[in-house]
């Protein structure tokens, strides 16, 4: 067997094989959900806040193994990072911290970042409506 | 971890004893087969060999096969070459929505050039209605060409149907049998056609190398134009080994394909009715009786195709899947949407297509493995309900 | 009777390596490129090496490679496919007299679109003058082709001196290097060329394979449309095994095509010495020096060629001739012709191409043995005068 | 090295590698030479005729391998015949016996038949003129 299967980094192929923090959050402090099926791709993140630091999340996602990694990793990066930090996340970074994605494949870590901004977003939202 | 193919209507191994085949005609009969010395005589004689198996094979003369560089010249030869040899007769191509895109393309290309060209529907099983064929044709008509079986969903058309229609009313027929070849009888005489397209490499010969079958008769400019070979249909010097190879690939075929068909359509049935049962909310896509026999195309709600594809190699199986996201163009499969599939499920529909060395244990394998893959890929999807 | 092989410009055998290196591809490492599981990603792992080694040797770009089926593909890609993307801008097209009928053809077909065909003359010893070149430019030329070097004659044009033409007018250039490729330097931008056409078989490679380079920007239509394969302008699954024994070919070129060529020349002017001397009534073909190093074509007065050929065939040494007995066209060599030899010279010229296998002690078996075939053909020569 | 080197049959070879009756003729009874050295083939044939007998035949020959051995085919054919039964030798019957010829070579076979009348004509030329 060739020792890379995949046109994918073996951080991302890591990624996909055991993502990290899958899962819903009960009483999250915020929700993204951005993409669509017809397209191919929904990423659903969940981040908990405390104290303007984001201190758990968790996602879900429909979509090809480059959608799955950078969730994961999105969701590893943003961990224990302020708001404004994690605000200053692009998706190249994501990308980056995967090793690089094939250029087809750079609109998954856009979703990624699009993903974790509508989270941000739907706390703050929350905060100023209570 | 043993590797299991599950992607034959991809590519085929090269059957070994085409291999064996080959070799002779690298160093030893290297000669070029339009020279007039012994060298030459001997490539010669080899490709004349060659030609009467493959014309054989499909009730053909031998001056009716003009070898290629595979389907998509074939397919490229037969649209474009009839398009300009009878520009002045007529200008409507009539082929369907499910060609591969080595009709497509042409086709586009020809629009720009001036052509017209009609595009028919199919039913939600994949196929065309030769009625609708008949209502197509007008006076302007110079082409048909409908393929015979489909790469994706493996649905067989009624191409002698459309061919007797054609040839009633004096039109060109066309059939891409690429997937037809070698896997199911396709004999040019009982199928009606005046052009038939074939690749080696989907039954088990070298890549690189196919065949066009052309009618005597037919009228076409040749896409490759140059030298004085293949009876000026095809220029280029002649690829001795890999024609030698594809005579051999269909000389194992005449011997094998009856008993392999059988073989394999229980296997897919095998495969088809246990992802049924052991996967909630999955549908066959294509005919389920007009099939190819060694095609299985599966829709799963929920999950998108590329991971599946993914999981799948990680445990060795190689398959194939219909999702926008393994292509370059981000637009999932238009055969799937074509037989009425919203996108969503065409992202998440794989190919498994069998072949001479898939066994039941590789089935077995596939049962045990595919529907846990799908199950953990559900359980991170944001658009499963939940087990109901 | 040891066989002695002495037209490599047809035709050379698959260099031993290039066979071991193309055998993993067949059965082991069979998978389709374009497919995304490890079947696949090993042969597109092996494509894109290829495609690199090809590239650093004409040092191109790997981008700007496209693998073909092989010289006349390439060539009738080359022209087709930039008069159908160029056709808004203009329709005049530049070539000569000497080009390879897979450059004449295309020509012809495009004459019938409504393109302005120019084909320029050559001298006496076959070169194209640059000045001609530069003289049929018009603001509506959208190509000019020119051979490297050609087959028959051996003739090297002075392609970097029309390529800066070109490049200078804006206008795009490209060459059939197809008789060059893997003999002679052909640097792309030493050249100075838009476009360059090869073919494997010709400096040992495998047969049914060949390149196209498309300098970065160049505007094409692709001949075979269809998938997505090499950067969509040639659809068709890969020939993973030929483009790998393509590149194997190259890579011993790089390493061996100085030394040889060398070689070559020396053996080559033993030849043409040799044969002149003890031939009375015979005269060399082609320019003197700006030949290829492996290139020998004489015409011998008062004989025809093929019973010439067939006479050295009875003695195991295969050659190719202009006549027209060994055309189907009935017509003798139009590059003969147009250099200017009466046609009944151009019936009587034989043509040695020399290779890698070629020795002191073939061209001393020819010295001894082709006289004699002359003089007996002489003598039974109605033409022949006699002996002066 | 292959059976049949060339897509000739034996005879044709036979004939090519051994031309029976090669030569000119001292004091011949007719000549006929026909073709033309632009077109690649050129044949004179020589008759001697004695009693409306053809006596004895050469033939000289500029071309391929087909002409060399079609015209060394029909000396032997003509050899012993009247001129009669000479001239319903058709190009046919040459490459009948020589076994065949490749289609793109027939032509060398009407040559020869046009080289047998053009002597027979010279020669019956000459009788008329005495
Ligand atoms: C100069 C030249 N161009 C093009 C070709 C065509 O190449 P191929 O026969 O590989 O298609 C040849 C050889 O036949 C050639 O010598
Ligand atoms: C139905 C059909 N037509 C045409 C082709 C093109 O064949 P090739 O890739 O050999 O050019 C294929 C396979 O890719 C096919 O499945």
């Amino acid at each position: 067997m060739a020792e890379t299967p995949f046109p994918y980094s073996e951080t991302v192929m890591d990624h996909f094989r055991n993502p990290r923090n899958v899962g819903v959050m009960e009483n999250p402090s915020g929700v993204g959900k951005v993409g669509n099926p017809i397209c191919g791709d929904v990423m659903e993140l969940f981040i908990k806040v405390e104290n303007n630091i984001i201190t758990d999340t968790r996602f879900r996602t429909f979509g090809c193994g480059a959608a799955i990694a950078t969730s994961s990793m999105v969701t590893e990066l943003v961990k224990g990072k302020s708001l404004e930090e994690a605000l200053k996340i692009s998706n190249k970074a994501v990308a980056e911290a995967l090793g690089g994605l094939p250029p087809i494949k750079m609109h998954c870590s856009v979703l990624a970042e699009e993903a974790l901004k509508a989270a941000i977003d739907d706390y703050r939202k929350k905060q100023t409506v209570k | 971890m043993e590797r299991i193919y599950l992607d034959y209507a991809a590519t085929t191994p090269t059957h070994p004893e085409v291999v064996k085949a080959m070799q002779p005609y690298f160093y030893d009969k290297f000669g070029n087969a339009s020279s007039l010395y012994s060298f030459g005589q001997e490539a010669k004689a080899a490709l004349e060999e060659s030609r009467q198996k493959v014309a054989d094979f499909i009730g053909a003369k031998p001056e009716e096969i003009v070898f290629t560089s595979g389907g998509s010249e074939s397919n490229n030869t037969a649209l474009k070459g009839v398009a300009f040899a009878l520009r002045g007769k007529g200008n409507r191509i009539i082929t369907s929505v499910v060609e591969h895109h080595a009709v497509g393309e042409p086709g586009k290309f020809l629009a720009k050039e001036g052509f017209e060209i009609i595009t028919l529907p199919v039913d939600s099983n994949g196929l065309v209605d030769p009625d609708a064929v008949r209502k197509a044709l007008n006076d302007k008509t110079i082409l048909v060409s409908i393929m015979h079986a489909n790469n994706e969903i493996g649905t067989i058309q009624p191409i002698t149907e459309m061919g007797r229609i054609c040839r009633e009313k004096g039109v060109l027929f066309h059939t891409d049998a690429v997937q037809a070849v070698g896997h199911l009888p396709t004999m040019v005489s009982e199928l009606t056609v005046d052009l038939l397209s074939a690749s080696g490499h989907k039954f088990y010969g070298p890549k690189g190398v196919g065949f066009l079958y052309i009618r005597r008769g037919t009228k076409i400019k040749p896409l490759i134009q140059g030298g004085d070979q293949e009876r000026r249909f095809r220029a280029g010097t002649e690829n001795t080994a890999g024609i030698v190879g594809l005579a051999k690939a269909v000389e194992i075929a005449a011997v094998e394909m009856e008993e392999e068909g059988k073989k394999l359509t229980q296997l897919r049935d095998a495969l088809i009715k246990g992802i049924l049962k052991a996967v909630p909310d999955s549908r066959l896509n294509g005919h389920p009786a007009q099939r190819l026999p060694n095609n299985v195309n599966i829709s799963f709600a929920y999950v998108e195709g590329e991971s599946m594809l993914l999981n799948l190699d990680l445990e060795g199986i190689a398959v194939s899947t219909g999702s926008a996201c393994t292509s370059s163009s981000l637009e999932p499969s238009s055969v799937l949407l074509a037989i009425g599939l919203p996108a969503e499920s065409a992202h998440g529909s794989i190919r498994f297509t069998l072949g001479k060395w898939t066994t039941q244990a590789h089935v077995d394998r596939v049962l045990d493995i595919f529907p846990k893959i799908v199950a953990k890929l559900r359980a991170m999807s944001p658009l499963y309900p939940g087990d109901k």
